[in-house]
């Protein structure tokens, strides 16, 4: 286990939803759900969610901290927002779950190989490097990131596509050398940084 | 005679011709003092003389209205004007001014309600006793409970050939197309807005499609569907084909309980839909099938014995889910509803015959100008007025059943007799 | 009559040779007829899109925003900021909304952004391209500069998730908005009756869970086909790239024979406009555009 | 008194010239009806023709005036002539348009209609118009029993509109329940927090109130009378009584909390496991500090178990809802909150009741991080750590919460002295000379609040559950006792914003009250009716049916057994008329004679002729407007049929029913509203009564040698104007089948 999870448990003992409050993007908004279930209804991947929205709110007012945190359901909001236009009480449903989905991350609770927390990773790094995202690089990452050899057959799978997008000038092969990138990448980096930082100090996170 | 002539600071005046304002009227006019009545449209009875059946004893409102209407007719103190309407109050507590707008009928006193102007007219309007489900004809008498019973000419007719018509088929020549808009002003001493609700506009309401599905409707027009002085002659036909509804869904807090639209609990839905799982077995026995689809059921005090009866019948089912959305089957017409029943999480998509939203009470006053010393809650209901002359009643206070509708009617008649008792006393001083 | 003038937020599919190559180039024609003068924000970054959140916290991802947001505001002042992507929109929107509504955020933000040697003050407007087309423009205005009316072309005008929600075009609903098909109609096409307007093509989330998003594709192509649709058109670069990409796929897996062209609103007002395939970004399609380039090519 | 002089006037408005022959009329009228005055007119609704009629009255001193034109229901404001007996013929809804068209029925149409101004002169001529009972010393103090929200704010509400009020109270200090709370729910916008009860105030406005009159540490000892005229004997606890005359009583006797000790797999009994009143007990003494258990120890954790011991179908426990309860438990949860936020609050339901602005309170409640789990408790344990254990009905699993203190929402259990269905069998076994029930009498009586002297009861009747509640949705003040309202939880269950309302309307309908009693008018259905019933008490068997039958408790026996009628409790509704075996009973415009002579006015036509004779005597509220909207839809039924209305199938004289048989009709139908458990009679149980006395009067048809069938008591609501159609014209063909009376010719 992580120490901050450690050092999480320890501070909230038993006040999972105290600690949703302190710690989670619009975790205040938890206590507010009344249970109807209309976010659970309007998920388009709710089919994948072990655990509807509704049902995670419930689940951290009964302290069900660690089957929570290491579900993956979370990570299968595709931000379409309908749950957020429908919830009768204005909750930032979407909001909420990213916030689950990254806090769970950042105590490494998150289940292994988790597919989008993987490219989200990728991804992020792509972006925080040069400030803006690369796709060539993101795409072939992403097609590695289980190593070299399911890469191959992750590359050949999409291959046809791959070479449509580049004959259709949308996947640019220079890409690997150079391309866009923010000038100011490094004041970025910085700034995200201390983003991290402060927010740190604010939940009590080391 | 207008009213103005005989309002003094001694009367009483009640806004609406409701069940709650029939009753303040009646009670205060039955303890000896002055009222006038006033009713936008041409008939009281207002919204439950549209309903079929009362829950929890499954009678008919018409019932409770015949008899508020022989108190009506066998009281003087009661004076009442139809298609009139309030555009002003000045004045304060115990000394109001307060002007009128008076529709043009049409139709005089004379009317005998013989109906040969309608016989006379083919022009059709759009049937507002039915919430326009279906047409009646342009010259018309709105109800089989109508009072006053005369006819009504609407206003599209009149100057055309068709409105000429009507005139000439008058046996006793009591259609006037020459009639005015009028504006009358009263004294009064006391106010008593009994100015209702309505039904929250259920196409705001988009995830359920009731502006795109013919086959999803409000529960106030199932009233109408089920009764037998309705549309269908009572016969469950849903509009979309006309076909037999036997699977009908219910769909609770329709508007109400949600911050994008209604944020208050409208109290009724619930045992109104409870009611309306009746009218189905009614119709169909145990080949019919209801489902409520519910967040909480608030089947308070003894009403919670209809539930518990209700819950007990074959042919009702409930789950516990705010549902998601509606959409259509293409080759039925059927509404699919789909959501997660939240009491085991369980995830549904269900066709139905027929979709009835429990839509909610929105004060008929919303978005009326009214005056400044009114005084209203978030949802624009009414709680009194500043210099304590004026008050609200029934629906128009609070979202209310009928009983506590007519208790509040009740009481705010006391308060405006208190009014006039003052008045009077520091007239006497 | 002046050009209409926006801080320009390209957003990172919409840059040279990326994912929305064909967008960007599409808007070029489309923006001169309609006198709208873009000017890109200089340096800016990437909005964290709608899947920054696993690794980005919540800070982290305002703070990027922020940065365009106040790039615009002291680079470009009095522009509203347009983006063409309701990611990078969608994400900039609610970063300005968020930040003018707590104090503490602007601040941790504002503290945040010094080591960018910037500051946002909140003044900026974050709208997106189809808002300044409805509102500013409208669609009478739309209308005008069409040469090429798109005459008998059905298309489903596919709205997606994040031009639409939360904040969606004033006056429109969730379920059901119609200025995309009013759009379709302004350049003399047709716009077919399509249930899965909103419907969500899967998002970012067609890379992790391609199951999941592809099911959700057919879903949408093929309700395109119900309509009688030709082709579909939509506002959302992240919605284009999954609704073309994956047909292949699908077809592969399923044996579908999906084979619907997807282009922008802005392709079809390039050519209605007059444009040629290539200054229509009609190269740029995988599955090709071929009643529409007939046009062009007119 | 001038002598009698009669009137008949007939319209020919309408289409009734055209399809009926007027002068035959007129005849009928003068010849038959013995009309002094006969005239007809064409418009006879309008100024003109009401003008004539006036000018008769003033100038030709017509005492009786039978208007031959539309229903009665129609144009009541035209024909309305107050000093003046008047009947109403119902040729136009009731034949004009009722009988189909053409000629081929012109002459049963024109039959019709002759019959209709026969009947409408002969019961004219038996009609005197009330003239009322005008009673100077009525009284109009109003007594008001229990101190608690809802009676003190009816003293201060009947008070504030200007009548005296004698209040009752049987504790040493006003205030009831209400008193005992530490806050009460919000009940203005925003619907927030919990407010100050304002008993403190209301008892001071009391005492500065020299209108109000406070019996304190004080109850009923007998309520005799009747409104205008109660007589109170006020028992102190100190053994004196006192006497106090008021005119109307409004009860407001409350609730007690349904006994926690019935419940002991809720903990029940148990330390730490309090009600909702125990709970407030410990707010008030906390008064805004840290709210400590019985044992001091402070409370960090609370779980509300809603419904305790309510919601119950198993019968163990109460089946109903109280409705506030929820309400409660939000409030009481936030008294947790507000004093420390850290306190974990659960509030554990099974559906949250929380209806009209309550949502806002419930918002609120939840802002402030009180918990709502929906769950049903199965077991709860006391002690120094209490345990709930429950049902999660979301995360569809057993559970376990600990806690500090558990609060269970118990119920309201009304204050409504005797059961009065109990009641009757035992005073009826105990006047049969039973010791045991004699005994059993009295301890009931001491039981009861009233304590009325009346021969049907000491209390009010009670609707359901035990609540003194009216049966009605649209008039919740339709009271079984006239002049006595019962208000409050005693009424139904109820929170404190309902309650107030509640007592206000209550107040208006006792003001009411007194001034009905002071001149006579009946309460409410037949409000202003000014008639009352008058016993011939010479002709008078004992038999008392009408003492036992009136469903108001109007009739009391006097010393020598007669029934002793209290004018100013009755209803009008002519149960007793109905009733009595000797038709010794009547109003002075409505009774026995006055239908009797319409039943006998009907022309019977020969056997040969086949022209059917069926009397329908239908409920004036239900069946008769059922009837006029079928006319008024132009539906078609028999015109064989002669429809007399009735205040109340409950006042048919089976005494008609044997004169139509006896003078040759064919069938009789009696039309009246939904008896049983849901009834609509607002007589109670008029519909009720016909149907049972019918089932006796098989013999005596059998005697006459008559079928069962011809005569019919049927349930008809007002909506059913179609099937009133099919009714009469079903049963025409059922007789036409059956063949006609063997009495014919012979009556």
């Amino acid at each position: 286990m992580t120490t901050v999870n450690q050092n999480a448990i320890e501070k909230y003992r038993n006040n999972f939803l105290k600690e949703v409050e302190e710690r989670v993007e619009d975790g205040h908004w938890v206590k507010m759900c009344m249970q109807c279930g209309v976010c659970a209804g309007s998920c388009p991947l709710g089919n994948a969610w072990e655990h509807s929205p509704q049902k995670i709110f419930m689940m951290i007012r009964a302290g069900k901290r660690e089957e929570v945190l290491s579900s993956d359901s979370m990570w299968m909001c595709t931000s379409c927002y309908n749950c957020i236009v429908r919830c009768p009480r204005q909750l930032p449903i979407t909001h909420i779950m990213h916030g689950l989905a990254h806090y769970a991350n950042r105590l490494g609770m998150v289940p292994k190989g988790q597919p989008t927390q993987e490219i989200a990773k990728i991804f992020w790094n792509n972006l925080v490097k040069t400030g803006r995202v690369n796709e060539l690089k993101f795409s072939l990452s992403m097609y590695f990131k289980d190593g070299f050899v399911q890469g191959i057959k992750n590359a050949l799978a999409m291959q046809s596509v791959g070479l449509g997008l580049v004959k259709a000038g949308r996947l640019n092969p220079m890409e690997l050398f150079g391309g866009h990138k923010c000038k100011d990448s490094d004041a970025i980096k910085k700034m995200i940084a201390k983003a991290r930082e402060i927010e740190d100090r604010r939940h009590g996170l080391t | 005679m207008t009213a103005s002539t005989v309002a003094t600071a001694q009367t009483i005046l009640v806004v609406g011709g409701g069940i709650s304002g029939m009753t303040a009227a009646l009670e205060a006019a039955e303890c000896g003092k002055q009222v006038i009545l006033v009713e936008k449209t041409p008939v009281l009875g207002g919204r439950t003389a549209r309903l079929y059946r009362y829950f929890p004893k499954m009678c008919h409102p018409t019932c409770g209205l015949e008899i508020n209407l022989r108190r009506l007719k066998s009281n003087r103190n009661v004076r009442l004007m139809t298609m009139t309407e309030v555009t002003a109050v000045s004045g304060s507590r115990g000394n109001y001014s307060v002007t009128l707008k008076v529709a043009p009928r049409y139709v005089t006193e004379d009317c005998t309600a013989c109906g040969k102007c309608s016989e006379a007219v083919s022009a059709e309007v759009p049937n507002p006793w039915n919430y326009g489900l279906d047409n009646l004809k342009a010259a018309y008498l709105p109800h089989g409970m109508a009072y006053p019973q005369r006819y009504v000419i609407d206003p599209s007719i009149v100057g055309t050939p068709e409105g000429e018509k009507a005139k000439a088929a008058c046996p006793v020549g009591a259609v006037n197309l020459e009639m005015q808009e009028e504006t009358v002003t009263l004294q009064v001493g006391a106010l008593i807005w009994a100015t209702g609700w309505r039904p929250y506009d259920a196409a705001k309401i988009q995830p359920y499609g009731y502006d795109r599905f013919p086959n999803v409707v409000t529960s106030l027009e199932f009233e109408r569907m089920a009764d037998p002085h309705g549309p269908t002659g009572g016969k469950i036909l849903r509009p979309g084909d006309g076909k037999e509804a036997k699977n009908v869904a219910f769909i609770q807090c329709a508007g109400s309980r949600d911050e994008n639209h209604l944020r208050h609990c409208s109290r009724i839905c619930c045992m109104a839909s409870l009611k309306q799982t009746q009218y189905v077995r009614e119709a169909f026995g145990d080949q019919g099938k209801s489902t409520v689809y519910y967040i909480d059921i608030r089947a308070i005090d003894r009403f919670e014995d209809f539930y518990q009866m209700v819950q007990k019948d074959a042919t009702v089912s409930f789950v516990k889910s705010k549902v998601a959305r509606i959409a259509e089957n293409k080759e039925n017409g059927n509404p699919i509803l789909h959501g997660v029943d939240t009491e085991g999480y369980k995830r549904y998509a269900t066709e139905h015959d027929l979709v009835v939203l429990a839509v909610g009470m929105e004060p008929e006053i919303t978005g009326v100008k009214l005056p400044d010393d009114v005084i209203l809650d978030s949802s624009n209901f009414i709680e009194g007025s500043k210099d304590m002359g004026m008050f609200g009643a029934g629906a128009a206070s609070s979202p209310l059943d009928v009983n506590r509708a007519v208790q509040s009617a009740t009481a705010a008649s006391l308060r405006a007799i208190q009014v006039i008792h003052k008045s009077a006393s520091t007239e006497a001083a | 009559m002046a050009k209409k003038q926006y801080a320009f937020y390209p957003g990172c599919s919409s840059q040279k040779g990326a994912s929305a190559a064909n967008f960007a180039t599409s808007i070029q024609l489309m923006n001169e007829k309609l006198e709208i003068q873009l000017n890109e924000i200089p340096d800016w970054n990437c909005c964290g899109a709608s899947i920054g959140y696993g690794e980005g916290s919540e800070l982290q991802r305002l703070v990027l925003n922020a940065r365009n947001l106040a790039l615009a505001e002291t680079k470009l002042p009095g522009q509203d900021l347009v983006s063409g992507c309701p990611a990078c929109w969608l994400a900039t929107r609610e970063a300005a909304e968020r930040l003018n509504g707590a104090e503490h955020l602007m601040a941790d933000t504002n503290e945040a952004l010094k080591e960018a040697g910037l500051n946002f003050r909140g003044t900026v407007k974050a709208r997106h391209m189809v808002e300044v087309l409805v509102e500013d423009i409208g669609f009478a205005g739309l209308k005008a500069p069409v040469v090429k009316p798109l005459e008998d072309m059905k298309i489903a005008g596919y709205v997606g998730c994040q031009t639409n929600r939360p904040f969606g075009i004033a006056g429109e609903s969730f379920e059901n908005p119609m200025y995309l098909d009013k759009m379709i109609e302004s350049v003399g096409a047709e716009p077919v009756a399509f249930d899965q307007k909103v419907t969500c093509c899967g998002g970012a989330l067609a890379f992790s869970e391609p199951d999941k998003s592809q099911k959700q594709i057919r879903d949408i192509v093929e309700a395109a086909y119900d309509g009688g649709a030709e082709m579909i058109v939509t506002p959302c670069q992240l919605c284009q790239a999954n609704v073309e990409i994956y047909q292949s796929e699908i077809n592969k897996k399923k044996g579908t024979k999906l084979n619907m062209p997807v282009v922008y609103y802005s392709q079809l007002m390039s050519v209605a406009y007059g444009g040629s395939a290539k200054e229509s970004g009609l190269n740029g399609q995988l599955i090709k555009a071929e009643k529409l380039e007939k046009i062009a090519s007119k | 008194m001038a002598d009698n002089k009669f009137a008949a006037y007939i319209c020919s408005g309408c289409g009734i010239g055209d399809a009926i022959k007027v002068p035959q009329l007129e005849n009928i009228a003068k010849k038959e009806g013995k009309m002094a005055i006969i005239k007809s007119h064409h418009f006879l609704c309008n100024a003109e023709g009401v003008q004539m009629i006036n000018d008769d009255i003033e100038k030709e001193g017509v005492t009786h005036v039978c208007i031959a034109a539309c229903s009665r229901r129609a144009k009541t404001e035209a024909f309305h002539f107050p000093t003046v007996a008047m009947s109403r013929a119902n040729l136009r809804e009731g034949v004009l348009w009722v009988v189909a068209a053409g000629k081929d029925h012109d002459e049963v149409r024109q039959e019709m209609a002759a019959d209709y101004v026969r009947m409408g002169c002969a019961e004219v001529k038996k009609m005197t118009q009330p003239s009322g009972n005008v009673k100077e010393s009525s009284n109009k103090r109003i007594l008001v029993v229990g101190g608690g929200m809802s009676g003190m704010t009816a003293a201060l509400e009947i008070a504030e509109t200007g009548y005296e009020v004698v209040l009752v109270e049987k504790t040493g200090a006003l205030g009831g329940m209400a008193a005992k709370l530490y806050k009460r729910q919000p009940f203005k916008d925003p619907y927030a927090e919990a407010q100050d009860t304002g008993v403190a105030e209301m008892v001071a406005r009391i005492a500065a109130t020299p209108l109000i009159k406070v019996h304190l540490n004080a109850t009923i000892g007998e309520t005799a009378g009747a409104p205008g005229r109660f007589v109170i004997q006020v028992a102190q606890e100190s053994g004196s009584v006192t006497e106090e005359t008021v005119g109307a009583i409004v009860q407001a006797t409350g609730f007690t909390t349904y006994d926690m000790a019935k419940l002991p797999e809720l903990g029940g009994g148990q330390p730490n496991v309090v009600d909702q009143a125990g709970l407030e007990a410990l707010a008030r003494q906390a008064n805004g500090g840290a709210i400590k258990r019985a044992d001091g120890k402070e409370v960090k954790s609370v779980v509300f178990v809603q419904c305790a011991g309510q919601r119950d179908d198993t019968g163990t426990h109460l089946s109903y809802c109280s409705g506030h309860c929820c309400g409660t438990s939000i409030k009481q949860a936030t008294y947790f909150k507000d004093q420390n936020p850290d306190i974990d609050t659960v509030v554990m339901y099974q559906d949250l009741r929380v209806p009209g602005m309550g949502e806002d309170f419930y918002r609120s409640a939840q802002q402030k991080g009180v918990i709502f789990t929906k769950g049903k408790a199965s077991k709860v344990t006391g002690g120094d750590s209490c345990n709930v254990t429950f049902r999660d009905l979301i995360l569809d699993e057993e559970n376990t919460i600990p806690a500090d203190l558990v609060v269970l929402a118990t119920g309201q259990v009304p204050n409504a002295g005797v059961d009065l269905e109990a009641w009757n069998p035992v005073v009826t076994a105990a006047e049969g000379g039973d010791e045991a029930a004699k005994v059993q009498r009295d301890a009931m009586r001491t039981t009861s609040v009233l304590k009325l002297d009346y021969r049907q009861g000491p209390d009010m009747p009670q609707f359901k559950h035990g609540f003194a509640d009216s049966h009605f949705i649209c008039f919740p003040y339709e009271t079984r006792r006239t002049g006595i309202y019962a208000a409050g939880p005693v009424r139904r269950p109820m929170d404190i914003a309902q309650a107030t309302d509640d007592a206000t309307g209550a107040a208006l309908k006792a003001i009411q009250a007194v001034e009905n009693a002071a001149v006579g008018r009946a309460a409410h259905p037949r409000s202003g009716d000014l008639s009352f019933p008058t016993a011939r008490l010479e002709g008078c068997t004992q038999c008392k049916r009408c003492t036992v039958e009136c469903p108001f408790g109007a009739i009391d026996e006097d010393e020598r057994r007669f029934p002793k009628f209290n004018e100013e409790r009755c209803r009008r509704c002519g149960t007793c008329m109905g009733a009595c075996p000797v038709r010794v009973i009547s109003f002075e415009n409505y009774s026995v004679d006055t239908v009797g002579s319409q039943v006998k006015a009907v022309e019977v036509p020969d056997e040969d002729e086949e022209k059917p004779r069926i009397l329908v005597l239908a409920c004036e509220n239900d069946a008769y407007p059922a009837l006029d909207m079928a006319g008024l839809a132009r539906m078609n039924y028999s015109a064989f049929v002669r429809v007399i209305p009735v205040r109340c199938l409950g006042s048919v004289n089976t005494i008609w029913i044997s004169d139509a048989l006896n003078s040759g009709y064919d069938g009789v139908m009696m039309m009246g509203c939904k008896k049983g458990d849901d009834y609509q009679c607002h007589f109670v149980k008029g519909s009720e009564l016909a149907h049972y006395r019918m089932s006796k009067i098989g013999d005596t048809l059998k005697q006459l040698g008559l079928e069962e069938e011809r005569v019919q008591t049927l349930e008809v609501a007002i909506t059913d104007s179609a099937r009133v159609v099919k009714l009469i014209n079903d049963y025409v063909a059922e007789l036409d089948k059956i063949g006609p009376s063997p009495l014919k010719g012979f009556g």
